[in-house]
């Protein structure tokens, strides 16, 4: 393996330092237990917290700050965080108006949020993430929350800057995931420090359809095809599960997985925009780059997301985070 | 029963032996149809556990069931981490203000399996470390309610966790990881249902030795 | 090879047009010959343009914007542009107060920009980017430019926004190329398009030291140790070349080649942020991420930059760009 | 000089062949002391020169220079685009308005030359395409001027290309990307010089058909 690490087990920490140092003036780091939260956090406002395993970054710590995230709960890499970091960071960033838990569906992520959602006094609700369409629709544990989660927290955070109530936040979030379908391809696995060595090996010629964020095998192994045809099969996917009408303005995100350069995230996109505005979508928004990955995993995914008015709106209002900012 | 949490400190000790002795081959079982880190996760818990062990010996049961239980959840993370966390903690409210012998045990220990089941959503069949646990806690039980010998219980309850184990090979996993995979899953072994007997084992092999 | 791509070939062109579509907002694409500038160009403004081979991204074309640099020529991957791009460049976006030409100090880069130099009618200056201390201040052809250059363009892009005419951005330019000193490590080579294949292979155990930013090999391949270790070595070169006073202000950039995890990134800005408050530097601002890229490749340049009042305040200055907002 | 522009169609189509066959052995030169990019720099230029090379058969000498020049120029990028293009610019202005023979040319082309190494601030000796453009530029000009006929002329300034490859592989680089590598970059022949000794072989070898 060769990484930049002193070891496995101090990585984490000292990157938290590192990260919190380098963003200052946004976030702050509270240790034992891990979270990141708001320089300034904001009385009367919905908090919204979320988390998951590191590796993803910057997702979700990088998401930290005026119209996104109160507060990030980062595990171990690909690990869930645990319920006394959600727990932690609720007391830390709760603005009297209650926290909204934004949690991807992975089964480590939800029990440990679930837990701490139990353990929680006060009003609290939870958004569960969902959009990987590379599993059924009724899969036994629903399917995977992957990178839509980035458009779920900006789309949410504005809303609860702009003083939405958790009802409210929590009715929209779920109308964000609704409205949002994401599909991954890998064309290399990924090395998890503490273990040492990829996750799974692809031949030459092989690429990982239907990955999550974890390093994991996807649904299936296919033959390395051209660019233009992979994006065929990942929005085709997305395109039969959304289904929509031409004139539908949409959010497309081509997420990069950490290994793949961006001259190919931008080529990704280009053929993506022509596949969606051949069947008549008006591509509104973007959004190009590393934002959910999975470590140095060679691979992308895209996202859509159908666009209303309201949601529109929240995603331009400001925001000014670690790796998103604008309009601030 | 006539064990006290004075125990603990010793079953600590050789889950962790245990685990760490395997560890190569449970994080190939995890990296075959999981993330490979289920050995790290379980290490992370036994390493905190550890460092409060001699503390938790002094405790009554529930209590250090609690204590445990709040270990290992601020620990671990990830499925196993809640899923433990949830085993201890309802452990110790099933034995709060109970006898402490074996009969109230296996009824706290049975409840405790459900509401790990609860936990996850997920019962027997679907994969996971259930398939040892839900067993193993029904053998138990019937074991002490039938009055047999607790050598013989010990003997039996591996018996079924090794079974339980083996199962999980052809299952199709329907929770956790896994069963993203769908039909890639079969073939395998659960990485959690190992862990589960590795650690079952220890533990009947140190009460076997205590209460001799 | 594993990449998102149609061919070779197309490569670029394709993903230019993804990245001018996916940033709309502020930058334009011209075709044949290749630039990308600014949607909206100010009359009276020195008009900064850069350039270089491809696979750097966000460098140069992440650029482009209020604040920094007018346009961006880019090349073929790890390919300068050509003296047409510059020149039709500087067409679009001369502003009537002159051209600043920012080069980064390779041969290919420097001939084809003097070319343009030599065949533009109107004032016009170059800044030269030399910022590699991993090779001898003697070097025949000079040190390198390499992720300092990022600095540079932000530093004299904001001084460009406030009126400094030429000679001053010029002035000013080769005053942050004084100030700044850089060196990078390689965990991995990288994989360009065109060849296929990596362009050299390292042992498990071994790293480069002392790369620049085209996937050529280093001064030395030497064996794989701790972070910690690997930043004392790579610091120790920049503090022995700029040796900074106790109490000088400064500006840290950690930069990924593209194929390292922010996570880590995060750790050596960490170990990097010790090592020079150990020795009484005032860490004033910094940058960690992805800025000058080498496409694939895994491994990471610290830059450190001596700052004057100056240089601060135009770092603060307001920038937007597909890679750098803010203030904005 | 009795050769016209009409001969340059047939010296692309040789100069491509003979750098496509070599292809992947230039860009094992390039990669193991460039970045391995010089072939595909080269078969750019080729391919742009290719679409105007009927275009260019029509002009004289120093519009076709001019215009071969600009071609490259535009086509090729990186340290030899530049290097080319000022090469066949300057061959343009050194043979305007000059006879077309080939004295006046042996001169041009010495000069011409003389602008690449000041355009790369370079000279023989430093691992560049001018360890073979230097020596070959000035033989063709001694052996013009000694009045040596055309096919001696030829062959000899092939032995002089085939010797400057060769004297680049055991020099320290001291100019380009090979450079970077100080006393590693010994041992390897420069794979901008190995193309330009391609190229001149295939061109010696077209006039010498064209003059039979
Ligand atoms: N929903 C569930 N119910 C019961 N057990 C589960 C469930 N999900 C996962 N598990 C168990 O947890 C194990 C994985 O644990 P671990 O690797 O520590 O967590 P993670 O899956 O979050 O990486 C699986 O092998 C399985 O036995
Ligand atoms: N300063 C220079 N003077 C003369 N020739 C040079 C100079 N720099 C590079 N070269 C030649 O150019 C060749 C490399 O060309 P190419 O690979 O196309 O460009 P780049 O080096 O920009 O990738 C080298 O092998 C060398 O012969
Ligand atoms: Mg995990
Ligand atoms: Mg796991
Ligand atoms: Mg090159
Ligand atoms: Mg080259």
């Amino acid at each position: 393996m060769k990484k930049f690490i002193d070891s496995p087990a101090s990585l984490l920490d000292t990157s938290l330092q590192g990260f919190a140092k380098a963003h200052a003036d946004i976030v702050q780091l509270n240790t034992q237990p891990n979270f990141i939260y708001r320089k300034q956090s904001r009385q009367g406002k919905v908090a919204l917290i979320s988390g998951g395993g590191s590796g993803h970054e910057p997702l979700h710590s990088g998401f930290v700050g005026v119209g996104m995230l109160d507060a990030a709960c980062p595990g171990q890499i690909f690990t869930s965080p645990t319920p006394d970091q959600m727990l932690m960071a609720a007391q830390a960033v709760d603005g009297g108006s209650g926290v909204l838990f934004i949690v991807k569906n992975y089964a480590g992520d939800v029990m440990n949020f679930e837990m701490a959602a139990e353990m929680l006094e006060g009003p609290n609700a939870t958004v569960l993430v969902n959009d990987d369409v590379s599993l059924p629709k009724d899969h036994p544990i629903g399917r995977r929350g992957v990178a839509g989660t980035t458009l779920v927290e900006k789309i949410v955070g504005a809303a609860a800057e702009a003083g939405y109530d958790l009802a409210a936040c929590k009715t929209l979030g779920d109308k964000v995931v609704q409205a949002t379908a994401s599909m991954g391809v890998a064309l290399t696995s990924c090395t998890v420090p503490a273990l040492g060595h990829p996750t799974f090996t692809l031949a030459d010629d092989e690429i990982e359809m239907g990955v999550g964020i974890h390093g994991e095998r996807g649904r299936e192994t296919t033959k390395l095809v051209s660019a233009s045809e992979i994006v065929e099969q990942l929005a085709t996917h997305i395109q039969d599960e959304l289904n929509p009408q031409s004139g539908q303005k949409v959010l497309l995100h081509v997420n990069g997985f950490g290994g793949t350069p961006l001259v190919e995230l931008h080529l990704i996109y280009e053929l993506a925009w022509q596949y969606w505005q051949k069947r008549g979508l008006l591509i509104e928004r973007c959004l190009v780059g590393n934002f959910t990955t999975s470590l140095d995993m060679a691979g992308c995914s895209l996202t859509l997301t159908l666009l209303d008015e309201e949601m529109l709106r929240l995603w331009d209002a400001p925001v000014n985070t670690a790796a998103l900012r604008w309009g601030i | 029963m006539s064990i006290t949490p004075r125990i603990i400190p010793d079953l600590i000790k050789a889950i962790s032996s245990t685990i760490n002795q395997h560890a190569d081959a449970i994080t190939e079982l995890d990296q075959a149809i999981g993330d490979g880190d289920h050995v790290f996760n379980l290490q992370r818990g036994i390493e905190a556990l550890q460092a409060h062990s001699s503390e938790i010996a002094e405790l009554d049961w529930s209590a250090a069931w609690q204590k445990i239980g709040m270990t290992v959840m601020a620990a671990i993370g990830g499925a196993s981490g809640s899923l433990y966390a949830t085993l201890f903690i309802s452990l110790s409210k099933q034995t709060k203000d109970k006898p402490e012998n074996l009969e109230s045990f296996a009824e706290a220990f049975v409840l405790a399996v459900e509401a790990v089941k609860q936990r996850g959503k997920a019962d027997v069949g679907e994969k996971t470390m259930l398939d040892v646990w839900v067993p193993v806690a029904i053998a138990f039980k019937q074991d002490v309610e039938a009055g047999k010998h607790l050598a013989d219980i010990l003997q039996h309850v591996c018996t079924v966790a090794d079974a339980g184990v083996e199962a999980t090979r052809d299952m199709l996993a329907t929770k956790g990881r896994a069963s993203f995979l769908g039909e890639r899953s079969k073939g395998h072994i659960d990485a959690g249902a190992q862990t589960a007997q590795l650690m079952i084992a220890a533990i009947t092999s140190v009460i076997k030795d205590a209460s001799k």
